[in-house]
């Protein structure tokens, strides 16, 4: 036990940046962005610094910090860290420095827009390290407002739509995870909120019981995911948010509905988890085709890259749905990896975006002529999107498909189907885009700039690295997912 | 007796001239001269006080009443009020109504006080002198008489303040 | 030195990274990098061979991750097999590198074609090397990606971008397959190493069926038809020849598309354990082999054609290792990639030098371009199987296998096609080098690095049929080796094949050198048969009509679906709430509200009255006061 | 010898007559005169009962100087209010300063 609160630090450091940037007059904005990016960059080097205190081969939570918060009904603030959450914070701390770097584009409300994107970073990080299923639903809501604005605010011509689309649709589903909650909450003995303690006690919970709470907090975490019927809020969002917003929206919002799964739903409800596993894989295979068949359709480059992201969650679900070392592993890695790719594809929209003011594909073509380097970018994580081995969307597909195919064959065979819609739409998009005979209209168009190309390189070297060497980010994954699938009672070889 | 007699029928007629005087002092239209009636008034209450064996008070109401604040108060209404022109009601609408309130609580206490009987057994006392009065002062009455000098500074400041010209 | 295979793939990598940070900077000298590397490979491969030719063999894994109790491996395995394409695979891409700094000179990427290159060196050596089905399909993918890339080199056309993402797309469909294929092996047998699952196989584990078996050969199998451009995927392969001769030379003829070939060598003991799917690669390999051919008969444009007999000898290796002949056909990959590469080479040349790909106005070139249209006719001869060039050897060892199997009607299919084969390339070497120009065509001569690898490639299409003939002792098969093979030479099929591709040659010289206005005339008398061969069995616009467009039409029909019903019903959710809302919302304003309105309104209209009173006037107030006071000292004492 | 309740009768009566000419007068300055007979009616009142409840007390008196210690304060600013009033409304009858009206 360390002695200085490294994860509240981590969760807390954006606070502290608000309250700093309450003290920043309005007009000063390079000062603004300045200390925003100090901050999320320190909070980078806080999940850094976890790292080095974090021990890979301990598969139980760690660096655990507790405190009484609400004694009279057993509530605590309670943070811990272990291999999965940690890749979800890593995952947290890098997009937020990235997409602060990228918030350059954002012209106005430059106070109140890194406000919010810091409380979003509390919010989230909050999320991924909580304990406490209280704590874990204040801070899974607290991400709720400030997006909320930021895609209300900033966003483009819809965002109104789109902002309360995405509000309302996520409250209707954290009130029924809030059901669930107390349901848990009220049914243990003593009362507890502690998801260690409920894990424990699991095996006391009945049948019926645990189908009724997962099915109430599946559709909190599944409009989070997005599963299949419940996506709708995610095209409009991720189209209308601002680029560094999509980015974390994609990268990591997504990501806390699968950590739902995986942290709350499977441990502390592992036989409605093997009741429904089968209903899950249906929903992700849909999702993985479906996802895929709509992306096939768009015209907008960045409505193609949110279906895209509806298609590439379907791989997390298929891997939590097989209930296996295996998938487990798949289902992690494709979080982590399809924040990291999906995030630099929506950065690499938005240099788009930002020089053409267009995000018709068709309205392209040819850019590969004059913007040599971002087309090798793009192509570069399109290709890691489409899942090329080599690169790290790969081995996140590959193990949720290989753990998926020992459990439900037929459904693998038709979710293959996907990886070639994939291959399909992503290939239509660079040659609408970068390919054929240079359209003369963007003649005029500017290579990605210095700061841009910062903001896509280190996802670049993780999607290589990760690609390459998947064992640096198994290693650390692995125990906590074997720990959660011993403790679900599954028996491993 | 006759003394007796005389005092009081002195003490009536002086109560009377200052019901008169006051009387004339609330209806004059000329503010200047209900100021000299008000005076009047104010010296008939100087007799009344000597009837009460309070001299020294008597003194003060001549000193501070009719010296000091009566011609402060005609230094103003030489200063603000049309005091000539006749054409100016110098009062408002509300005359009757006021007339019947006053003199209902005249009748009132008029009415109260005639069936209240005093104890007997006031006649035979020491009278008070002015000694008496500067030693109570100056001892048991010291903090009000500090404060009392005080707000009148406060008065003093605050009428240069108020009456300043911007 | 076995030890040091991993080198070999290392070289490449090493130039493609070079070239694609530093490339624009090395400009003309990236070639050199990239061919540097390549020939580093190459002698590293020689020497291996000669090791693995002495008996050694090596397979070396390390750990690449683990997940639960499996261990997923990187390695890789030095067989014979492997240790022959190795050598197959440097030889022509070295070949093909050099012959590129001539064809590609000028090119504004010049550096990334060799970048490209390098990397599919790199990937396609990676591929061979894997000791294992997983490792196989991360390589396999990355070449298709620099096939993809290599392809679409050109991509300012349209119809070069469109190549590519063909390519890419019909090979995916293939590695689906091939993905539930090892998956299936990896789920059954818990490896996914070639060795192990061999040795498993023979072991004849318990719940593995023949049907599974069958099923897991035929899923690999689709990888291999997709990337061997088999039928019914064969469709990319010649529309990839919109990349660059050389790249087509390479990927598209010698290496690449032989890897399908390569695979299912590789993963024979899956393919020999499921009976039935050899048979399918039988059939599959004819099937494409001559419906390539007779579409070759008829095509214009000298890639294509190549294209076409390229698809139609890959089939002819999936015949092969059909009917268990699978020395034949791995010697056949062999030996095919020698002269296919020598030949696209020669029509790179062609082309380099008139400008115009369609054979129709060529003509009369051989005065001008003697090398090229030497090696050329000797590419011709040994495709065609004229002893004793190398063709001949191989494509008689397939034939033999094919008889041997006892199956007529594939015999008689596989000498058509060898007949054909000899007829659509004398009919390409004709109209190309011999009769007169049809054209006026301004003739550059090429440069003596693109000459060399010609004559280069030219000796090694003579000369390499000799390591597999009876008169080295079938020295090849011996070496292959996989399962007893009959090796008796049999004179009949030796006789029939030579008989057969003689007769193609001597039709093609009657039709396009002694009487050229013979074909016309035939193909107006033929006018459907013509028409069918020349629209390639209208396959592609098959596939478009019944796949491409419902497919289409399918995505816009999941997108209205998914913005009309599913989001409609949430827009409707939110719709109706609303509704409801305006409703409460009416009962709100009108009569909650209303009531409220009512007492403020009550409120409003006395203190409009009572405001009278507040007149702001003192004296007013003091006087109701007092009025008050008097009140109620009245009421007090009174009532 | 004059009884305690015709003195208390006379500062009753001027009393009223103070009070009806805070109720009429027009002129802020005639209202601070009215409030004057009040005042005084109000120390007879004092001396007067000082005398003969509590003869031997000296408080009613001294609370007298002080009344006429601050009914002067009180005039005094009440006149430089009065000034002050002028000054800005040139007038000095209330009934025209309503300010304070709804």
């Amino acid at each position: 036990m360390l002695g200085f609160p490294l994860l509240s630090s981590a969760v807390f450091l954006p606070i502290l940046g608000i309250l700093i940037l309450f003290f920043i007059p309005k007009n000063k904005t390079a000062l603004i962005r300045v200390t925003s990016g100090i901050i999320t960059f320190l909070t980078l080097i806080v999940s850094l610094v976890i790292f080095t205190h974090f021990n890979s081969n301990d598969p139980g939570l760690q660096l655990q910090e507790r405190l009484s918060w609400i004694p009279q009904v057993n509530i605590n603030y309670h943070l811990g860290v272990d291999g999965l959450s940690y890749s979800m914070v890593f995952l947290t701390a890098l997009l937020c420095f990235l997409a602060c770097i990228a918030s350059n584009s954002i012209k106005e409300r430059i106070k109140e827009y890194y406000i919010f994107f810091l409380l979003l970073e509390t919010g989230m990080m909050g999320t991924f390290l909580a304990l406490d299923l209280f704590l874990f639903y204040v801070f899974w809501e607290i991400t709720l407002v400030p997006m909320y604005f930021l895609i209300g605010i900033w966003g483009g011509p819809r965002k109104e739509y789109a902002a309360i689309k995405f509000f309302l649709y996520t409250l209707a589903g954290s009130v029924f995870m809030l059901l669930g909650i107390l349901a848990l909450y009220f049914t243990s003995t003593p009362h507890t909120f502690n998801i260690l303690e409920l894990t424990q006690q699991s095996k006391f919970f009945a049948q019926a019981f645990q189908n009724i709470v997962f099915l109430a907090l599946f559709f909190g975490f599944a409009v989070k995911v997005p599963v299949f019927p419940f996506h709708t809020w995610l095209p409009d969002a991720h189209v209308e948010a601002p680029t560094p917003i999509s980015v974390l929206l994609a990268g990591v919002l997504l990501k806390m509905g699968a950590y739902g799964f995986f942290r709350i739903s499977y441990p502390i409800l592992p036989q409605a988890a093997n009741y429904f596993g089968f209903a899950i894989a249906v929903l992700a295979v849909i999702n993985i085709v479906y996802g895929a068949f709509v992306a096939m359709a768009q015209t907008d480059f960045k409505k193609m890259v949110a279906y895209s992201s509806v298609s590439h969650m379907g791989f997390v679900m298929l891997g939590l749905a097989a209930l296996s070392p295996v998938g487990f592993s798949g289902a992690a890695m494709q979080m982590f990896n399809h924040g990291i790719i999906t995030g630099a594809m929506f950065l690499l929209v938005g240099v788009l975006y930002d020089r053409s003011h267009t995000r018709e594909m068709g309205a392209f073509g040819g850019l590969r002529v004059n913007l040599p380097v971002f087309s090798a970018v793009l192509i570069f994580f399109s290709m890691a999107s489409l899942g090329l081995p080599g690169l790290s969307g790969f081995i996140g597909e590959f193990l949720s498909l290989l753990g998926g195919f020992k459990a439900f064959k037929l459904l693998t065979a038709i979710s293959v189907l996907g990886i070639v819609i994939t291959a399909g739409y992503i290939l239509v998009m660079i040659q609408k885009v970068l390919l054929g005979p240079m359209n003369d209209k963007w003649k005029g168009l500017s290579e990605i700039s210095f700061r841009e190309l910062v903001t896509v390189v280190p996802l670049l070297v993780i999607v290589l690295v990760l690609g390459v060497y998947p064992k640096l980010a198994l290693d650390i994954i692995n125990p906590a997912l074997n720990l959660i699938l011993n403790n679900m009672g599954v028996v491993l070889p | 007796m006759w003394s007796n007699f005389l005092s009081a029928s002195i003490f009536y007629l002086i109560a009377i001239v200052g019901i008169i005087f006051a009387i004339l002092s609330v209806t004059l239209k000329n503010m200047f001269h209900s100021a000299l009636a008000l005076i009047v008034m104010l010296l008939g209450v100087a007799v009344v006080y000597i009837y009460l064996d309070a001299e020294f008070l008597a003194l003060v109401q001549i000193l501070i009443y009719v010296g000091a604040i009566m011609t402060l108060v005609i230094f103003a209404i030489m200063l603000t009020a049309e005091i000539y022109n006749k054409n100016i009601k110098r009062h408002n609408q509300q005359k009757l109504i006021s007339l019947i309130i006053a003199s209902s609580m005249a009748g009132f206490l008029i009415f109260v006080l005639s069936r209240f009987k005093a104890q007997a057994g006031v006649s035979f006392f020491e009278p008070l002198t002015l000694a008496m009065i500067g030693k109570e002062l100056l001892t048991k009455y010291v903090l009000p008489f500090e404060l009392i000098s005080i707000i009148l500074l406060a008065a003093l400041v605050g009428s240069a303040a108020i009456s300043k010209k911007e | 030195m076995v030890n040091y295979a991993y080198l070999i793939p290392l070289f490449p990598l090493l130039a493609f990274a070079v070239n694609i940070f530093w490339g624009r900077r090395l400009k003309a000298k990236s070639a050199p990098v990239a061919i540097l590397a390549m020939l580093g490979s190459l002698v590293i491969s020689c020497l291996i061979l000669k090791e693995v030719i002495t008996g050694k063999t090596l397979e070396q894994s390390v750990e690449w991750f683990k997940v639960g109790r499996y261990s997923f491996e990187a390695g890789f395995l030095v067989d014979p097999l492997s240790a022959m394409m190795l050598c197959v695979v440097t030889l022509v891409g070295l070949l093909v590198e050099v012959y590129s700094i001539g064809y590609m000179r000028g090119d504004k990427r010049y550096h990334l074609f060799f970048a490209y290159v390098s990397l599919f060196i790199f990937s396609m050596l990676g591929l061979v090397l894997s000791n294992n089905l997983i490792q196989t399909y991360v390589f396999w993918e990355l070449v298709g990606v620099c096939s993809y890339l290599l392809i679409s080199f050109w991509f300012e056309k349209k119809s070069a971008a469109d190549a590519g993402k063909k390519a890419f797309i019909t090979n995916r469909i293939g590695d689906a397959g091939f993905f539930l294929g090892l998956s299936t092996l990896f789920y059954y047998l818990g490896t996914a190493n070639f060795t192990q699952i061999s040795q498993r196989l023979m072991h004849h584990p318990e719940g593995l069926s023949q049907g599974i078996l069958a099923l897991a050969a035929v899923l690999i199998f689709c990888g291999a038809v997709g990337k061997s451009a088999q039928f019914p995927l064969h469709v990319w392969l010649p529309d990839a020849m919109e990349g660059p001769t050389p790249v087509s030379a390479l990927i598209h003829a010698a290496t690449m598309v032989a890897a399908g070939v390569y695979l299912v060598a590789r993963s024979y003991a899956v393919f020999a354990a499921g009976h039935l799917s050899l048979e399918v690669v039988s059939y599959i390999g004819i099937i494409t082999s001559f419906m390539a051919g007779s579409i070759a008969l008829v095509q214009t444009d000298i890639k294509r054609i190549l294209a076409y007999s390229t698809v139609s000898q890959l089939g002819y290796m999936m015949i092969a290792l059909g009917v268990g002949g699978y020395s034949a056909g791995v010697f056949h990959l062999m030996t095919h990639a020698f002269f296919k590469a020598l030949l696209f080479l020669c029509a790179g040349s062609v082309i380099h030098a008139c400008g115009v790909q369609d054979i129709r106005q060529m003509g009369g070139l051989f005065g001008k371009m003697k090398v090229t249209a030497t090696t050329c006719l000797i590419g011709c001869l040994a495709i065609s199987g004229v002893p004793p060039l190398s063709g001949f050897w191989s494509k008689d060892e397939i034939l033999l296998s094919v008889y041997n199997s006892g199956n007529r009607v594939l015999y008689g299919l596989t000498l058509i096609v060898a007949f054909m084969t000899a007829f659509y390339m004398f009919r390409l070497l004709f109209l190309t080098f011999f009769g007169k120009p049809r054209e006026k065509l301004h003739i550059h001569k090429p440069a003596p690095t693109m000459d060399w690898p010609l004559i280069i490639l030219a000796v090694f299409s003579i000369f390499s049929g000799f390591v597999g003939s009876p008169l080295m002792g079938h020295a090849f098969s011996r070496f292959i080796y996989f399962h007893p093979e009959h090796t008796e030479p049999n004179y009949m099929v030796m006789i029939s094949s030579v008989i057969v591709g003689l007769a193609g040659i001597s039709l093609a010289w009657v039709f396009y050198i002694l009487s050229p206005a013979l074909p016309a005339a035939l193909a107006k008398n033929f006018q459907p048969v013509y028409n069918l061969l020349l629209n390639k069995y209208w396959i592609d616009e098959i596939y478009d009509r019944f796949i491409i467009q419902p497919f289409l039409r399918l995505t816009k029909f999941a997108f209205s679906f998914d913005r009309y019903l599913i989001d409609g019903a949430v827009n409707l959710t939110g719709t109706s709430c609303v509704a409801v809302s305006r409703v409460k919302g009416w009962i709100d304003k009108y009569i909650v509200d209303g009531l409220v309105n009512l007492i403020a309104l009550v409120v409003g209209a006395l203190g409009e009255v009572f405001r009278r009173l507040q007149t702001g006037l003192i004296q007013n107030y003091i006087l109701l006061i007092f009025t008050g006071v008097v009140v109620i000292v009245f009421l007090l004492r009174f009532i | 010898m004059i009884p305690l309740s015709h003195y208390l009768i006379l500062s009753a009566i001027l009393f009223s007559i103070g009070l009806y000419g805070v109720f009429t007068r027009r002129s802020a300055i005639g209202i601070l005169l009215s409030l004057e007979i009040m005042l005084n009616a109000v120390n007879i009142n004092f001396v007067a009962f000082a005398k003969f409840m509590a003869p031997q007390a000296l408080a009613g008196q001294i609370f007298v100087i002080f009344t006429i210690g601050v009914a002067a304060a009180s005039t005094v600013v009440g006149l430089a209010i009065i000034v002050a009033i002028y000054h800005n409304y040139k007038t000095i009858f209330v009934d025209e300063i309503d300010v304070m009206k709804w």
